[in-house]
């Protein structure tokens, strides 16, 4: 990439980063992600943006699926290894330690753990999310690979729940991320979870675990609907 | 405890006391002596517990009410210092030197009720929400379900009715009711 | 540290030959038997109340129409609709329902991929938990979220009133009053029920807020005779109380009392604010001054009408003065309803009979309409063999000369014939004429409906019976036994039932089953009819008949002669709140007439 | 000895000294320190919450806890609620303990309308099983929790399982798994099935097994004690100053208990003494931990053989729908699992609460308290110095 290019992609970003700061009445970016110049080790000045340069502001893409048996194949193992982050987002997932131990077992069913969103391809939305969270859900979200699916547990993720007049949690989560599966209960027992991994499985070896392609489709959607109630918008349009 | 109210009262200008129960007592003292009181308090009478502090938003007369509960484990008593202070521009001194976890309960006030605690520490810093734009939302005339509804969309497709109405409208149209009445309850 | 510390924890592995506590097959297993799982309700025995989303705090309860199921009283026609997106199931809904017909199942699985679908009627939609037993009911024992139980109402004591016409019923104190409107759930079924549509929970819930002079303005909205009603309105709004289903009705009558009784008669032009009157400079004639008759006045003088009232005794009240003791109705409680709606500027003639002293047509040509609420004030009589002995009396008659204060005949044996209202007020007032006289009594009701269907009112029969009058219904009379000249007795027969399979009025009786009830006098109390003498045989013909006798008339009470209104008794009923609500409907009717819309 | 023969031990003397001081602004341009944030997506946090940490090297050299994630607006929302509405929504202020919450604003309700003294017998008894129960469920979680922060799973895979039978448990009396929402203003909701004490004593019985192989296991273990003894120290002089509560207070040999200062329900009827330690470090606050597991066992046995068989639930109150509560206010307390757990209610007359404010223990102990036992701490540390603490972030931010 010749320097002049490297220039307007800054140039570009810059502003993007203006215009984004214009929209909201006050300046949410944290002084440590503020654009600036920085003085390299070799002495040279370098303009940094933290918020775009560390991560990808470029949309997803779809991603086709594979034709006939491979992707019957693909399904397949998809459906039998669903790892699941451990982000506890809401009061749900005091019904994940059941889950994990000898009582319930979930191993079993094909379905484990895993403490980061780069390993994971499932994601538990246990509940209620305040925005504060919804946005981390969001970034986390993004940072999975696909395909990558969702459950959300109880009545708050379908209408609010018991918080529907609350100011910090949304109500309705599909406006700003697919769901693949909803199961219902205030909280749902660890059964009803299990119940609601083998739905998930059976979506997706029919091929139907196809939301996160649904997600780069109405991406723009999703982000307008996101950007509406995260006030705060420090972090890049996509960042995986 | 009566006894330790009464000798604090002339002092303190201790107004409105309520026993709620024999170990809890609630004192009102006027803004500028309620720190100097809860610190005699901790100081001298063995109020060293700090339990919590709290606000309550009195709209109707145009004040917050400020709490500091203090508890005394060797008599086993509470005594919670209520003060009044202005909804306006709501100001108070910082009695964050006195214990450790003031400050928190200074800066969540400060973000729920706007109450601005001038010198305690990180008391401008979010606590809960992040990105708040609206008024403080605890104080009282912040509707939360009126912000909801107009933020996050409840789904859509429900109605419901009024039983009585609905067979007002089933049964007897045009028969004359009673005209509806404000209601009280509100 | 020590070496101990490193070795101690393998002991753990002693757990590796016991049998593993993993539940073999998690995806079908019961949940507990009190467990808060998905609802289910029993449709027929809900009753739509809204209770249920009155309590839930998530506003997860929506009530809506149901196929099949009909608006009708005492049953609003919606059902539950339950939103599984708010729900919490706390089970505060199971625990209030009025009806217990709602409850949770202990089922708990329901994984979806459509958001949309999580709402559901529970009992109407088809779900596969509803055959499961197990799950939250309400919990007993003892355990009710409002009063089940009803504030006794003071009363005279049966020996301190079983001789004397002075008000039985004491009525309510504040405290008292606050109570039983505390156990109001504010459904609003009564309303539909009412004749005048009262606003019933609304002015239960200015009694709660010790706000009456609220109470007196609602009360006032749709029935302008509240201390009579407050007394003797024959309450149908209770039998449909919801809180009637698992406990005592709501005294709804008694809280209108209370209301009327507090306010006292000279604020009450403040309170409802009709000091000053719009006049529109039309006229209207009121013929009879009884509930209806007072009703429409009431309204037609709000609406600006300039009315005048005819009447044939020498006081108002109709019915309501003449036909129903005092010791129900004090007769200063009447005036203190009818001087107000005097007040307001109606005009009453007394003893005016509208055919004789002046003629309908007159009416018709000097006013611009007229309303006619003249009532049933002619007794029937069974046509049984010996009824027309001198001593043979009509209820309504004897009742008239009671209040006019005449001496009437009381002997120490009277028999009354009828199970009605009417019926139970002769009887005690006999009883009362009786006890004076004689110093004890005996007065035996009787009537061809057997103690259950009887129609007088519940606490009529038993206070009857407190004040030692007999009541023996389920008898059918045949004929009076007169020897002499002299009333002996009345012989009855078993009655089986009074309708046949079509509905019609047909007795059935068993002969062999025979009784004589011995008897210096009877009365005949078996309903009345209508006197319709005051209107001349050239407005007659212009009047259609409708069904069971009675004038024909449109939704506003018009007949088919347009200035013609009639009202009350005579059209529906017979009780008072039927006349209150027709006289309303009928001052509407005439304002539509004579201004339009 | 090994790793400085391999060449792991870091060479302390090289490493830049530790200047700064809490409240200090931090240079991270200089390159001396880097930022880590410890949550809110982070298996080693306690819940939904975040640490933001600046370290040097290994070493913490300053803190900040940030709450809000889950942040409801419970005291909000309960305004806008009828008393008697209130219970479901405060029960989920807290999902560790549950019943504390719905004890709290059923106590508070009954204390400011009149109704504390016509809560009857066979309630008190019920509330105090519940609640001793819930504190049994939260300990099962929380003793073999901190051998789990030292990466001793195995205590945890234990401690769930039981706790899932005393949820068993829960759901056979309450109806509910985790919110049982069972205890209402004027009593409980329902009595004590058939066979429900010959259960619970069965699953006593396991857990009686289980106290004596967790200690087995975790407080006779090389690894737990090297770390956890002196590790987080509190002293008893920092009890008042920070506000602190309940077993961490007692952990330093600072005895109080809501239970016994305050007696509520019939806790003065029951036999226990709170147990304490000396040290104050984790090893301490975890030993006092399982001493209370072993109480905690004693008591609910106690609770069923003292409670009455048969019995009123409900006190007679007035209709729900239009409960007034004349204006006033209360604090009350009670003893959880992690210290005095207290609520602030403020009546105004009508049918609803003016303000209702909760006092839970982790608002001191994982803000003021963290932040700067977490000074001078290993990252390695922090996950357990936060479960030490019994941090409970929705309790903080509710």
């Amino acid at each position: 990439m010749s320097e002049k290019d490297m220039n307007d992609k800054v140039n570009e970003m810059l502003q993007r980063s203006e215009a984004n700061v214009k929209k909201a009445e006050k300046s949410f970016i944290h002084p440590e992600d503020e654009e600036r110049e920085v003085v390299a080790p070799d002495g040279s000045i370098i303009k940094v943006n933290p918020i775009y340069d560390y991560f990808s502001g470029e949309k997803p893409k779809e991603e086709k699926p594979c034709s006939g048996i491979i992707e019957k194949f693909l399904n397949w193992a998809r459906a039998e290894s669903i790892w699941v982050l451990g982000f506890g987002t809401g009061c749900g997932s005091i019904e994940i330690p059941p889950l994990v131990t000898p009582r319930f077992d979930m191993f079993r069913f094909g379905v484990q753990m895993r403490p980061t969103p780069r390993q994971s391809n499932a994601f538990i939305i246990s509940g209620y999310l305040s925005v504060k969270t919804l946005k981390r859900v969001i970034r986390t979200y993004e940072q999975m690979p696909s395909p990558k699916y969702i459950l959300a547990l109880g009545s708050c993720t379908i209408n609010g729940g018991m918080y529907y007049d609350s100011y910090s949690t949304i109500n309705r989560l599909d406006k700003y991320i697919p769901v693949d599966v909803y199961i219902a209960g205030c909280m749902p027992r660890p059964e009803a979870l299990l119940a609601g991994f083998t739905k998930l499985k059976e979506l997706i070896k029919e091929g139907k675990g196809e939301k996160a392609n649904e997600y780069a489709r109405n991406f723009d959607e999703y982000k307008a609907n996101q950007k509406k109630i995260i006030k705060d918008w420090n972090m890049p349009d996509y960042n995986w | 405890m009566k006894d330790l109210i009464e000798k604090l009262t002339e002092d303190f200008k201790i107004s409105d006391v309520v026993y709620q129960r024999p170990d809890l007592a609630f004192v009102t003292v006027p803004k500028g002596v309620a720190i100097s009181l809860v610190t005699e308090l901790r100081d001298f009478e063995g109020f060293s517990h700090f339990v919590m502090m709290s606000c309550v938003d009195w709209i109707e007369e145009g004040k917050f009410q400020l709490l500091y509960l203090l508890h005394n484990p060797k008599t086993k008593t509470d005594v919670g210092v209520k003060t009044f202070i202005d909804r306006e521009n709501a100001e108070m001194a910082s009695a964050h030197h006195l214990w450790k976890q003031v400050w928190t309960y200074q800066r969540e006030l400060k973000e729920a009720f706007g109450i601005d605690f001038p010198g305690s520490p990180r008391v401008d810093e979010n606590f809960v929400v992040e990105g708040w734009t609206e008024m403080p939302h605890m104080r009282r005339d912040f509707n939360t379900k009126e912000y909801s509804q107009n933020t996050y969309f409840p789904r859509p497709g429900r109605e419901t009715n009024d039983p009585a109405e609905y067979m007002r409208k089933k049964l007897y149209p045009n028969e004359p009711i009673t005209a509806k009445k404000q209601d009280n309850d509100k | 540290m020590s070496l101990k510390d490193i070795l101690t924890p393998f002991t753990a592995w002693s757990k590796v030959v016991k049998e593993p506590v993993t539940i073999k097959d998690p995806l079908n297993r019961e949940a507990a038997p009190r467990y808060r799982g998905f609802h289910d309700n029993d449709i027929d025995t809900c009753i739509g109340c809204g209770t249920c989303e009155a309590i839930c705090e998530n506003e997860a309860i929506d009530l809506v129409p149901v196929d099949g199921i009909e608006t009708k009283d005492g049953d609003s026609g919606l059902r539950p609709k339950i939103d599984y997106g708010r729900c919490c199931w706390c089970a505060l809904c199971v625990d209030i329902c009025t009806t217990n017909s709602l409850r949770l199942t202990n089922a708990y699985k329901w994984v979806d991929t459509d958001p949309d679908n999580f709402r559901f009627v529970p009992g109407v939609d088809e779900k596969d938990w509803y055959k499961r037993e197990e799950g939250w009911r309400k919990p007993e024992p003892n355990y009710e979220f409002y009063g089940l139980k009803r504030v006794e109402m003071g009363e005279l004591h049966p020996e301190e009133r079983e001789d004397s016409f002075v008000e039985m019923i004491k009525g309510y104190s504040k405290e008292q009053a606050e109570a039983e409107a505390d156990r109001c759930v504010e459904c609003g079924i009564c309303t539909a029920t009412c004749p005048a549509h009262m606003g019933i929970p609304e002015y239960i819930k200015a009694i709660r807020n010790d706000d009456l002079e609220e109470g007196l303005r609602i009360l006032y909205d749709t029935n302008p005779l509240p201390e009579i009603c407050g007394r003797i309105c024959t309450h149908k709004c209770e039998t449909v109380c919801t809180i009637g289903h698992k406990g005592d009705p709501l005294s709804i009558r008694w809280l209108k009392r209370y209301i009327a009784d507090q306010n006292p008669s000279e604020k009450y032009k403040k309170i409802l604010e009709t000091d000053i009157l719009k006049k529109n400079g039309k006229k209207v004639a009121i013929i009879g001054s009884g509930p209806a008759g007072l009703s429409a006045a009431h309204y037609l003088v709000l609406l600006g009408y300039e009315v005048e009232i005819f009447e044939k005794l020498e006081k108002a009240g109709g019915m309501m003065r003449y036909g129903i003791p005092e010791y129900r109705l004090p007769y200063d409680q009447i005036d203190k309803d009818v001087n107000y709606i005097l007040s307001l500027g109606v005009k009453i003639h007394y003893n005016v009979t509208v055919g004789k002293d002046i003629t309908l047509k007159k009416l018709g040509e000097d006013f611009d309409a007229v309303f006619a609420g003249t009532g049933l004030h002619l007794g029937r009589s069974t046509r049984i063999e010996g009824t027309d002995h001198e001593n043979v009396y009509q209820s309504i008659e004897l009742l008239r000369k009671i209040t006019q204060g005449e001496e009437i005949y009381v002997p120490e044996k009277i028999v009354v014939i009828g199970g009605g209202n009417v019926a139970m007020d002769i009887t005690r007032s006999l009883a009362r004429l009786q006890n004076q006289k004689y110093g004890k009594v005996q007065v035996i009701a009787t009537s061809l409906e057997t103690e259950e269907k009887m129609p007088a009112d519940r606490e009529e029969v038993i206070e009857a019976r407190e004040e030692k009058a007999i009541v023996n219904p389920g008898w059918s009379p045949q004929r009076i036994e007169i020897v002499d000249g002299k009333i002996k007795g009345l012989h009855v027969v078993q009655c089986l039932s009074l309708f046949d399979e079509t509905g019609n009025f047909n007795p059935q009786c068993n002969m062999e089953n025979k009784n004589f009830f011995e008897a210096d006098m009877i009365v005949e109390s078996i309903g009345q009819g209508m006197d319709v003498s005051y209107i001349s045989e050239d407005i007659k013909e212009h009047l259609e008949l409708g069904p069971r006798g009675r004038f024909r008339v449109n939704d506003y009470f018009q007949t088919s002669l347009p200035w013609l209104f009639m009202g009350g008794d005579t059209i529906q009923g017979p009780d008072v709140i039927h006349g209150i609500a027709n006289g309303h409907k009928a001052a509407l009717g005439i304002d539509k007439f004579l201004i339009g819309e | 000895m090994i790793n400085k023969f391999l060449g792991f031990e870091p060479d302390k003397d090289k490493l830049p000294s530790l200047t700064a001081k809490i409240g200090d602004d931090i240079d991270l341009s200089s390159h001396k320190y880097q930022k880590i944030w410890l949550g809110p997506n982070h298996p080693g946090v306690t819940g939904n919450m975040a640490v933001e940490l600046w370290v040097q090297g290994n070493t913490v050299v300053k803190a900040k806890t940030h709450v809000g994630y889950l942040h409801r607006g419970f005291e909000k929302l309960i305004e806008r609620r009828l008393f008697v509405q209130g219970f479901p929504t405060s029960i989920r202020m807290c999902v560790a303990e549950p019943d504390t919450n719905e004890y709290l604003i059923a106590t508070c309700t009954e204390q400011l309308s009149g109704y504390d003294k016509a809560v009857p017998e066979m309630a008190k008894w019920l509330r105090m099983l519940s609640l001793e129960m819930a504190r049994l469920q939260g300990l099962l979680r929380g003793v073999p929790g901190q051998g789990g922060t030292f990466a001793l799973g195995l205590g945890v895979q234990w401690g769930v399982y039981l706790r899932d039978l005393i949820l068993d448990r829960f759901e056979e009396l309450t109806g509910a798994r985790v919110y049982h929402m069972y205890i209402i203003p004027g009593g409980v909701r329902g009595l004590l099935p058939d066979g429900f004490k010959e259960r619970m004593e069965d699953n006593l019985r396991d857990i009686d097994d289980f106290i004596i192989r967790i200690r087995k296991l975790m407080f006779h273990n090389s690894v737990f004690k090297k770390r956890a003894k002196g590790l987080a120290r509190i002293t008893p002089d920092m009890v008042d100053k920070y506000g602190i509560v309940g077993t961490n207070a007692r952990g330093c040999g600072v005895k109080r208990d809501v239970r016994k200062d305050h007696p509520y329900l019939h806790y003065d009827q029951l036999d226990f003494d709170p147990p304490t330690d000396t040290d104050g470090d984790i090893y301490a606050r975890t030993w006092v931990r399982w001493q209370e597991l072993i109480q905690t066992v004693d008591l609910i046995r106690q609770i069923m053989a003292k409670m009455p068989e048969k019995g009123d639930i409900k006190a007679e109150m007035p209709n729900v729908l239009h409960w007034k509560i004349p204006k006033g206010e209360t604090y009350v307390r009670l003893e959880s699992g992690r210290g005095e757990y207290g609520m602030y209610y403020v009546t105004d007359g009508s049918a609803k609460p003016r303000r209702v404010n909760l006092r839970g223990p982790s608002y001191t102990h994982a803000i003021a308290l963290l932040e700067d036992m977490l000074v001078g701490a290993d990252v390695a540390d922090v996950h357990a110095i936060m479960v030490s603490l019994q941090t409970c972030p929705p309790e903080i931010e509710r």
